[in-house]
């Protein structure tokens, strides 16, 4: 089905999608909707296929040479298991979300500009995702970037403004650290290619220009992955999106950017250090609890939602910390898990937002009667988020919590534990005060979302309620394991790539 | 230490802009700042790409050029890249930055910030 | 290369003159001004193509910057500064430097660039892709993926600037026909 | 609508721009076409042909340059530009791959040489340009709405 001069088309989709959207979108009511609706149901069932084509090509590797130019001096793009992981699990959320957004953005001003603006950071994610070269990953994630400081921009509205500049110039900064690390690496190694890169550092060895470049990197790619310290950005960027676009930041664009080319570059290019590790187990850490426990303080619930992303990318840090291959297969399952519950709990929040006008759980109670769907998938995602079992949630959190047991961090796995008691506490405040108990006097009136928005939440519940199913024997190996397998394999060369 | 003076001038004009963008309340400063950030950084990428007594990378009809005397020119194609990036970045900010002050009257993020509530 | 320190040092004078005047018209003029010292430095470094469009591009944006300081607040005269950020941007400034002055020794020397890839483009331009400008071959020939990328770029800041410029971005309760209350 | 009340500069600004203005698009246009050959290329020159009718809308006033640069115009004129540029990408397929260079190179130092290059150039000039000028069209127009209020 996917051969490799297919590889560019995971990218090339949605930027032809985003292009004939700004054409006919202003003048044809519809089309933005179909095209949107088209390009990605088009790239996921192309990440589907990959993950089944990956499965048949010996090496579990997909290569392409842009132009015929072959690496290291053209780009090369690379399609390897961890890749498709990242492919399925952007372009689910992205079809889903995609859905969802048909009925909510008719209250939004100009849909086609955001259709255009969510392809084009479909797209760059897509880029990053796929690309073997260091500069042009730069050049997708600025992509990704700009769309996604616009999407956040798209109400106009004061806080979104605000929050829109904040995001945008710490975004900005943190491409800048991103571009001088490449600099750096570039002016050691003298390529761009990342396998011939790998080659190369593991020639010339260590030393400070590789350690310089790492701490870059850790800050560039940690300010978008919004590590802790990095990570004042997100409780205002992420709650002012549209509702669709909290889901899509929250869920897959802090992982296509941050973790992906974190993990990537940490151990397929220069290879875990110990240092390294035991720096980013202490931010994960850091991260866990003040995510958590700042989330704990919030009323509005999708500010709540954004300091539980922070906590939870603690915890998929911390398995990429730890480093043993039951960590990274833990890591990389919550990664798929957060991705599900979490932009399920942000549409939620949109739908909740959609019925009765507020984010604010003061001013809910009892919606569970009205809103029955709603509410339902918002039980299932909680449930997952605080890691009850049976739901998939639980399952991750188990496997990085055996992972640090079993690499002898006790007190991370403690730690773990202990943070995951207070996802439960307030993730009970979102079911305790906006969908149990009596409804309110002035909420009676409110009515159930529209179907597409129905049809989104449905799915990604029953996503969350079987994502456990993926540990089976067998569907384990073929889907979560190889994708962590090419992490832990560590350092990948460029004659492995090319062959 | 002669050898990376220019590669240190460099650093310090980072390091300015970084200064500027965390410790300006005005908006357009802070604007500035990322500009002046994002030239050092395209400054580092042509710096690194010099060779003492080079050429640039383009071949004459009149004067032969042996390919081996040029600099670098990967890192110049890369800075072409970065600084129309760094132009559609910053129009986007400004963009930002003007209906920030449609709204709030102000340029101060400070006061932004109080305003916002 | 005493001209290029003696740009340099310029660059940085004119740096601290943009962030620390008063008044925005003249900071924005002298960011345009250190833009153009990065122009003539580019030309020094044997980057003709850079310098071009390092030129125009910072032309274009003086012109958006002094758009947005026109009939503003142009004097800030209120205390202009945040504590916090301050002292992290100083203590940045200086740890920094230092760092990146030992991490220095360990680049090749300024002037002798490794080229360890490289030199395959001036070798192949003419051949590979016909151009006798190498970086032009680079960017629309042996990584014109690149290219299509930063194109994007612009296309989405286009499009997001007309996005942010709406005059309302969320539709009234009429515009709506009756769904919900907003 | 009389001279002396039209908006935009002074009457010598709008003279002198009558001649620079298309200079500097003469000059933008050059620079466009020996990109494969001479210092410049598609993002130069794009920015330096935007420049061109900013400069013109900046000594004119926006109504009445609007009568020969449009955002509708521009919008359109960067469609263009993006769709030849990855016409061109996908037209290598068919030689081979994704942004082949598939014409004939032709002979070193010809404007017409080079294969796809020069048209790469065209394509991304169009695209520039008019991607820059509209955004200039928008930031300038919401100044104006503001100063009404």
């Amino acid at each position: 089905m996917i051969s490799s001069s297919t590889i560019p088309l995971f990218m090339a989709i949605p930027l032809g999608g985003a292009f004939l959207c700004a054409l006919l979108g202003k003048r044809v009511k519809s089309a933005a909707d179909g095209i949107g609706i088209m390009a990605v149901v088009g790239v996921f069932m192309l990440s589907i296929f990959s993950v089944i084509t990956l499965q048949a090509t010996d090496g579990g590797r997909l290569t392409t040479a842009i132009g015929n130019w072959q690496a290291p001096y053209g780009i090369q793009l690379v399609l390897d298991s961890f890749t498709s992981f990242m492919l399925v699990t952007v372009n689910l959320i992205a079809f889903l979300v995609m859905i969802y957004s048909i009925s909510y953005m008719t209250r939004y001003t100009d849909k086609w500009k955001f259709h255009t603006l969510f392809l084009l950071m479909l797209a760059g994610m897509n880029g990053v995702v796929i690309t073997g070269d260091l500069f042009n990953l730069f050049v997708f994630l600025e992509v990704a970037s700009i769309a996604s400081y616009a999407l956040v921009a798209f109400g106009t509205g004061k806080n979104e403004l605000e929050a829109a500049f904040k995001y945008a110039v710490m975004g900005s900064m943190g491409s800048l650290l991103i571009l001088l690390g490449i600099g750096f690496l570039y002016s050691y190694t003298s390529t761009l290619n990342m396998a011939d890169m790998a080659e190369r550092l593991q020639l010339l060895g260590d030393s400070r220009i590789t350690l310089t470049a790492m701490v870059m990197f850790l800050m560039g790619f940690g300010l978008k992955a919004a590590m802790v310290p990095f990570h004042a950005w997100l409780p205002d960027a992420h709650p002012s999106a549209p509702a669709p676009i909290s889901a899509m930041l929250s869920g897959v664009l802090i992982k296509a950017l941050g973790i992906y080319a974190i993990c990537r570059l940490l151990f397929n290019v220069f290879g875990m250090a110990p240092q390294v590790s035991s720096l980013l187990m202490v931010f994960a850490a850091v991260s866990m609890a003040v995510g958590a426990v700042l989330a704990l303080k919030q009323w509005d619930m999708k500010r709540l939602l954004a300091y539980s992303s922070i906590s939870q990318v603690g915890y998929i840090l911390l398995g990429i910390g730890i480093g043993t291959p039951l960590a990274l297969l833990g890591a990389l399952f919550h990664l798929f898990n957060h991705a599900v519950f979490k932009s399920l709990l942000f549409l939620d929040s949109g739908a909740v937002e959609y019925a009765t006008g507020t984010r604010d759980l003061r001013k809910m109670g009892g919606l569970s009667s009205r809103l029955p769907i709603t509410s339902g998938s918002t039980l299932i995602a909680s449930a997952s988020v605080a890691g009850i079992p049976p739901f998939a949630g639980f399952w991750s959190k188990l496997i990085i919590i055996l992972a640090a047991v079993q690499a002898g961090y006790w007190f991370y796995a403690a730690w773990a534990v202990v943070i995951s008691v207070i996802t439960l506490a307030y993730v009970m405040k979102i079911t305790r005060y906006g969908f149990l108990g009596r409804i309110k006097k002035q909420l009676e009136v409110i009515v159930e979302v529209p179907a597409f928005m129905r049809i989104a939440l449905v799915a990604l519940a029953l996503i969350c309620l079987l994502g456990g199913l993926l540990l089976l024997p067998g569907v384990r190996e073929g889907f979560l394991g190889q994708a962590s397998d090419v992490l832990s394999r560590g350092v990948v060369t460029l004659s492995e790539v090319v062959r | 230490m002669n050898a990376y003076l220019p590669y240190v001038m460099c650093i310090v004009l980072f390091c300015l802009g970084v200064y500027a963008v965390l410790a300006k309340r005005n908006i357009i400063k802070i604007l500035i700042g990322l500009c002046i950030a994002e030239y050092a950084v395209n400054l580092f990428l042509i710096l690194v790409a010099y060779r003492v007594g080079g050429r640039s990378p383009i071949f004459s009809s009149t004067d032969v050029i042996l390919p081996d005397v040029m600099v670098d020119p990967l890192p110049q194609a890369l800075v072409l890249t970065a600084i129309v990036i760094g132009l559609a970045t910053t129009a986007f900010l400004v963009a930002i930055a003007m209906r920030l002050h449609d709204r709030f009257g102000t340029y101060d993020i400070t006061k932004i910030r109080e305003l916002r509530g | 290369m005493i001209e290029l320190y003696i740009i340099l040092g310029m660059m940085i004078v004119g740096a601290v003159i943009a962030i620390e005047v008063k008044r925005l018209l003249p900071a924005v003029i002298t960011v345009g001004s250190v833009g153009m010292a990065l122009a003539l430095s580019f030309l020094l470094l044997k980057a003709p193509d850079i310098a071009l469009t390092q030129l125009v591009v910072e032309i274009m944006a003086v012109v958006i910057l002094i758009r947005a300081t026109l009939n503003k607040d142009v004097s800030s005269e209120y205390y202009d500064y945040r504590l916090l950020g301050g002292l992290i941007g100083i203590a940045f400034l200086v740890l920094a430097t230092l760092a990146a002055m030992s991490a220095f020794r360990d680049l090749p020397a300024f002037g002798n660039p490794v080229m360890g890839v490289s030199w395959f483009y001036p070798l192949n331009a003419v051949g590979g892709s016909g151009a006798t400008n190498v970086v032009t071959s680079i960017i629309l020939d042996f990584r014109a993926y690149d290219t299509l990328g930063e194109a994007t770029v612009l296309f989405t800041a286009v499009i997001g600037v007309l996005a942010v410029m709406r005059p309302r971005g969320r539709k009234t309760a009429e515009e709506e026909a009756g769904a919900g209350d907003e | 609508m009389s001279r002396e009340h039209s908006p935009g500069m002074s009457v010598i600004v709008k003279m002198v721009t009558r001649l620079t203005a298309w200079v500097i698009l003469l000059y933008g246009i050059y620079i466009v076409l020996n990109g494969h050959l001479t210092p410049g290329g598609g993002f130069a020159g794009g920015v330096i042909i935007a420049l061109a009718f900013v400069h013109s809308v900046l000594a004119f006033g926006k109504d009445e340059a609007s009568k020969i640069a449009t955002k509708a115009g521009a919008s359109m004129v960067e469609a263009l530009g993006a769709i030849l540029f990855i016409a061109i990408a996908l037209l290598g397929l068919s030689w081979g791959g994704f942004f082949v260079n598939f014409l004939p190179k032709g002979t070193p130092f010809d404007l017409v040489s080079a294969g796809t290059i020069p048209l790469s150039n065209i394509a991304i000039s169009l695209k520039v340009g008019a991607g820059l000028f509209s955004i200039f069209l928008t930031v300038t127009i919401l100044m104006k709405s503001e100063e009404k209020k």
